[in-house]
């Protein structure tokens, strides 16, 4: 026989080698952020929506409480969603001919709701419930973010299996005195201890059974 | 046998019709001061690469470092995961099961072992390489069926290409090749 | 080396070089006119699986014939079937190798991959017989956004690390002993594709004394980590049942019972092909009678311990006072299912005794028929433990009844297609019988001066 | 199959024959043969109607019956088992293995009150119930509320209300005659019957049977993907969501209460169905196992509202579905850690025992042995 291979081909050999170890690296790398990233969570992202109905004018620029619209977050598991009668209220007497707010009067008249999109969406096998975080001293901003900046809603945080786990193993590091729930401005000055204490005065579970949210 | 070279050449190369032959030459060429050996074989003789001086490969060593490695890496990556990350009740069994994580650690152990050796073997051997010079000798395809060659290196001390040429000569091959680098 | 009065292992009158150009000319060579028309008609059979497995992932597992209580049916039966086929190869390779058996030498190849084929129809089984087939990889361990990994005391997850590091394991072991004979492919191929293919294949193996060092070196590494790997792995499946609380499944004899009964029927179907082999390729100068007599022992002696096995499951029915174990051994006696005990029985207990007779051992037919009993035989076997166990459990309320539906079959028959097709690749494009060791023991075996070399 | 003439009516009709029915009498359903109940219902069975006048609306004397040479396939989830009576030379097939292994197996405890009063823990006593503590595990702590149920068979009399409000409240799929025939029901809740005595004159009795809970649950242990794990109130949880199917667990579980979704049992594309659901439950898909949660969802709210009130549930706050609607009350659910609780009342009685507890499952849902109080002369006559 004679030379099949040009020398050349001892470096290609060798470079395809650590080219595939680094190509299956890159490859995992990609996956794990994109499983993570917002094409997979919506984390961050401004959905469209029917109204475009700005968090930060109402909550930061005109003070109004969350409680005034989420009606139902300390009894229910769900927060709810306002209707367009509670929108009416004040927009009866202001911007009341803005073409903007036209949806709203128009579900005003006829009765149908506005259909939201929905922003924050759990699986249908996840049984998530508002009350008992509240009544435990979950504030609102510790799921939502800083929903008061926020021009257009969007989702702050991933929803993830883990990142609910993060909280629910250390709930210490994310309480907060319940008179503070509705606050999206408060820090605490020391979590550690006020969040040890916090713990012990709400008996807090954190329960890490599965059967906590699935069912 | 080539006579204009253009490079200065690889090695010249003796072919032998048996493993006799082969071993009588390397113990001549020994003898003769030569150090650069390579023989080829069609087959594995233990007394050829012993006769080159190769008694211990470093291979055992590597293979137990990577079954080390493996079952390290199995019974903690099964600790952590019972015990540490997520500890839950699972029919009513303790979260630290040693015994249930002899398996997977025991067949960690074998795989890693087993790659350090496929990898470590290739490595020993500075494989893949698919161009060598000992290639441009036509005959040298018959090394994978029944012939034994003997290459001296051009870079040994003693090497010099007539005289080498001629004491290969000597012990009595079916031919003597140069080898083009 | 022969004894006498025992036929050789390589017949007389071989060289290094007869046997390298007899065995890679099959290679490289055109393939006679049935090797197409068997390829043929095994292809067709993988596509009637691909066709079952695409029905299956639409529809959901409930076009097999399982229920409740009998919720493993084909799928783990021919999983364990499989599985147990593939141990011969590892064996005649590693094990057969540390016991300096050289006979074991013009087997050893196709016995690997044998093994390579089985384990992955194996492996296919476990896949699909999950109602979720997509997900399947949760049983991997990876770093995951849930944060949940698998529950390392099932004996699935063991399986699953079992069964990859033993497919891992094989390729690489054969792959290593293929790289001699990839170079000297290399070196006889005319064809440029077929000279880069095998070049590459072979990664520039020369044969230098260095080379062979490290090699047999990390050869004989490599059957020593195979040996307790391959006794593991059919360790591990038949923990899927001992560790199980169902009578018939929890048994402490599994383990070494399932190792016998794996290489019992990695023998016959090692045997299975090899009849068939040795003749279309007329390889009966390397495959002898020496060869099948050999396998014809290995498998009475693994039988007997087969059948030990059966009269220890009867015996500790008894024994342990247990009245679930008693009531499932008169199940399998007495029960719905007693037609599939007593053909188990003929053909891994009785079939199996014509062995004893040494014309038997000789007589390739012969050889052939009973090694088709105990293929039979095993699947027989898994079926009793599998169905016969779950049919009738603890609470006679939920005793049930199972047959398999033609998708069962269709699935079942389709993974024979799969390793027939894959075999019939692998004779058309890679020696099948280890050419290098060969070279190495034919001096030996060959009563004439062997370096002694036709022009 | 039979013909039934009634004057001049007539229907074709299934035979079952059952033991203890009166002899030259036969027992016609009403309310099947529907051909408008949908997808599952829709034809399946016979329309007794025909048979009925308003001038004898229960009762029909007269009527003859002619076999007739059709075949007709009866699907039923399981055998009717004759206890206490071993299988005759005579005995029809069917009759056999069943009962004799259901007996040996004191799966339905059954004393008179005469047997009580000499020896009140007799049902103890008829299977071997490991003692506390022989485990080669260290035992685990529930502390907070630990969910055990107790089922009186003295009170249950085979009515069927807990199956059908168990499909009720968690979304039980209906999956038709031909999945049923094939042993794959979905039922969470099923009554196992046992006939005891002779043929003639048998005793019925009715044992309810869903998920244990087992403390020492064989089905989590071999479950490859942590689909099924215990909850720190000791609820055998099943997470569908993590569920690949194996269904090693269901093979493992000796008192067979996984249910499989063989298929996609749930129609999910029909809008209107949507409201049909309980939308505190997880509609299934297909590929995974299922079982009774002990009404999980009932027990969340439960601890949800008893927490924002910053105190315990309390005993009786939770019913399971077929608790709430068992007639006879012979379901009762709570925590065993309360010593004052219901359940662990019952599970005190020395009437109390669990079924094989011998295979060491420890499991939280136990019984009550029935017990007869026969008029001995009655009995003999």
């Amino acid at each position: 026989m004679s030379q099949i291979f040009k020398p050349s081909t001892n470096t290609l050999a060798r470079v395809s080698m650590f080219g595939a170890i680094f190509f299956l690296a890159i490859l995992a790398w990609v996956l794990v952020t994109l499983n993570r990233s917002s094409l997979a969570t919506r984390q961050g992202i401004v959905l469209q929506q029917p109204v475009p109905f700005s968090h930060d004018h109402h909550v930061a620029g005109l003070g109004i409480s969350c409680l005034y619209c989420h009606t139902t977050v300390e009894e229910s598991s769900f927060a709810g969603i306002p209707p367009s009668a509670t929108c009416m209220n004040c927009h009866k007497l202001i911007w009341n001919e803005s073409p903007m707010l036209e949806p709203v009067r128009e579900s005003y008249r006829t009765g149908r709701p506005i259909e939201w999109t929905r922003v924050h969406d759990l699986p249908d096998f996840v049984y998530f419930d508002h009350s008992i975080h509240v009544a435990k001293g979950i504030g609102c901003a510790s799921c939502h973010g800083r929903v008061d900046q926020m021009p257009l809603m969007y989702q702050a945080e991933s929803l993830q299996m883990e990142w609910c786990l993060e909280c629910h193993r250390a709930p210490e590091m994310f309480i907060r005195p319940r008179t503070e729930i509705y606050n999206m401005e408060w820090v605490s000055t020391d979590q550690e201890t006020e969040g040890a204490r916090l713990i012990a005065d709400y008996r807090v579970q954190s329960k890490l059974s599965c059967s906590v949210c699935h069912r | 046998m080539s006579k204009a070279a253009t490079k200065p050449e690889f090695a010249l190369m003796a072919e032998f019709r048996s493993s006799r032959e082969l071993l009588h030459a390397i113990e001549q060429s020994q003898a003769a001061g030569y150090t650069q050996l390579e023989a080829y074989t069609p087959y594995p003789i233990e007394e050829v690469w012993e006769a080159l001086g190769q008694h211990k490969s470093k291979l055992p060593l590597i293979v137990l470092i990577g079954g080390i490695v493996g079952a390290f890496t199995g019974y903690l990556l099964q600790y952590w995961v019972s015990v540490i990350n997520y500890p839950v009740n699972v029919g009513g069994r303790p979260l630290h099961s040693w015994v249930s994580f002899i398996p997977v650690t025991f067949e960690t152990t074998i795989l890693f072992a087993a790659g350090a050796a496929v990898l470590g073997m290739f490595a020993l051997n500075r494989l893949p390489m698919p161009y060598h010079p000992v290639f441009n000798v036509p005959r040298f395809a018959l090394a994978s069926r029944d012939r034994y060659f003997l290459a001296i290196g051009s870079w040994d001390p003693k090497y010099d290409r007539r005289a080498t040429e001629e004491f290969l000569l000597g012990l009595d091959p079916f031919e003597v090749n140069e080898v083009a680098s | 080396m022969t004894a006498p009065g025992k036929p050789p292992i390589v017949a007389p009158g071989h060289t290094p070089g007869s046997v390298t150009d007899q065995i890679s000319s099959i290679v490289l060579t055109r393939m006679p006119r049935w090797w197409w028309a068997a390829f043929g008609a095994s292809f067709a059979l993988v596509m009637m699986l691909l066709y079952a497995l695409t029905k299956l992932v639409f529809e959901g597992t409930g076009i097999w014939g399982l229920n409740i209580p009998v919720g493993w049916g084909f799928a783990i039966i021919n999983f364990v079937w499989w599985i147990g086929i593939g141990h011969a190869g590892t064996l005649i390779s590693a094990i057969l190798l540390l016991l300096r058996q050289e006979w074991r030498t013009s087997i050893n190849r196709f016995a690997e991959a044998m093994t390579l084929f089985a384990v992955a129809c194996a492996g296919l089984f476990p896949l699909i017989h999950v109602g979720r087939p997509w997900l399947a990889y949760w049983l991997l361990p990876y770093p995951n956004t849930m944060d949940i990994w698998p529950q390392f005391r099932s004996p699935l997850v063991w399986d699953v690390f079992a069964v990859t590091t033993y497919a891992t394991v094989s390729l690489l072991f054969w792959y290593v002993g293929l790289v001699p004979d990839l170079a000297t492919l290399r070196d006889r191929a005319r064809q440029r594709l077929a000279k880069i293919t095998y070049g590459f294949l072979s990664m520039g193996w020369r044969g230098s004394a260095t080379h062979w060092h490290n090699y047999e070196t990390a050869y004989l590494l490599l059957a020593g980590l195979a040996t307790p790997l391959v006794v593991s792995v059919h360790t591990v499946v038949s923990f899927d049942f001992a560790v199980g609380q169902l009578p018939g499944w929890h048994a402490t004899i599994f383990p070494p019972y399932f190792v016998a009964g794996a290489i019992f029927a990695g023998f016959a179907m090692v045997i299975t092909l090899a009849v068939p082999l040795r003749t279309l390729f007329d390889l009966k100068d390397f495959i002898t009678i020496r060869h099948l007599q050999n396998m014809g022992k290995v498998m009475l002696a693994t039988g007997l311990i087969v059948a030990y096995g059966y009269v220890i499951e009867i015996f500790m029915a008894w024994y342990s006072g247990n009245w679930f174990e008693e009531f499932m051994i008169l199940n399998r006696i007495q029960g719905p299912y007693r037609m599939q005990w007593y053909a188990l029985l003929l053909c891994n207990v009785l079939a199996p005794q014509l062995l004893w007779i040494k014309r038997v051992r000789s007589t390739p037919a012969l050889l052939f028929v009973v090694a088709m009993f105990v293929n039979v035989g095993m699947w027989l076997e898994r079926f009793v433990i599998v169905v016969t166990s779950l049919h009738r459990d603890f609470l006679p309320s939920s005793w049930g009844m199972y047959a398999g539906t033609r998708w069962d079959w269709a699935i079942f028959v389709g993974s024979i297609g799969l390793f027939l097709a894959l075999l019939f690749l692998f004779i058309r494009f890679l020696p099948m019988i280890s050419i290098f060791e060969m070279r190495t023991i034919v001096p030996k075996t060959q009563a004439r001066e062997p370096d002694e070399v036709s022009p | 199959m039979v013909e039934v003439t009634v004057d001049d009516r007539s229907l074709e009709l299934p035979v079952w024959i059952l033991p203890g029915h009166a002899d030259g009498s036969m027992t016609i359903h009403l309310g099947y043969g529907r051909t408008r109940t949908g997808r599952v219902g829709s034809g399946s069975g016979f329309d007794a109607y025909r048979l009925r006048t308003s001038r004898a609306p229960w009762h029909v004397a007269g009527a003859r019956i002619r076999k007739i040479a059709k075949h007709y396939e009866l699907a039923s989830t399981q055998l009717h088992s004759n206890i206490g009576l071993a299988p005759g030379p005579n005995e029809e097939p069917g009759f056999g293995v069943e009962g004799v292994e259901a007996e040996r197996r004191h799966l339905v405890r059954v004393g008179t009150l005469e047997h009580f009063r000499q020896e009140p823990d007799f049902a103890q006593h008829m299977g071997h119930t490991p003692p506390e503590g022989l485990s080669m595990y260290p035992p685990w702590d529930f502390p907070g509320y630990a969910w055990g149920l107790s089922i009186d068979l003295g009170a249950c009399t085979g009515c069927n209300a807990c199956v059908v409000a168990c499909q009720s409240e968690n979304n039980i799929p209906i999956v038709g005659k031909e999945m049923v025939a094939m042993g794959r029901e979905m039922h969470w809740i099923r009554i196992d019957r046992y006939f005891e005595g002779e043929l003639e004159h048998p005793h019925v009795h009715h044992q309810p049977v869903m998920c244990m809970h087992c403390e020492q649950a064989p089905c989590e242990v071999v479950c490859p993907v942590g689909a099924t794990v215990h909850s720190s109130e000791g609820l055998n949880d099943m997470v569908y969501n993590r569920c690949v199917g194996t269904r090693y667990c269901s093979n493992n579980c000796p008192y067979k209460v996984r249910r499989f979704n063989f298929f996609k049992y749930n129609d999910t594309e029909t809008p209107v169905l949507e409201l049909l659901r309980n939308p505190d439950v997880t509609v299934r898909t297909r590929g995974v196992m299922e079982k009774c949660t002990y009404c999980v969802q009932r027990i969340n709210h439960a601890r949800i509202e008893a927490e924002k009130e910053e105190r315990q549930i309390r005993d009786g706050e939770i019913q399971t579905a077929c608790q709430q609607v068992c007639p006879t009350e012979a379901i009762v659910f709570g925590d065993v850690n309360d010593p004052e609780s219901k359940v662990s009342d019952a599970k005190a009685k020395p009437l109390a025992y669990d079924i094989l507890a011998e295979l060491g499952t420890r499991p939280r849902t136990s019984y009550l042995a029935k017990l007869r109080n026969p008029n001995s002369t009655l009995e003999e006559s």
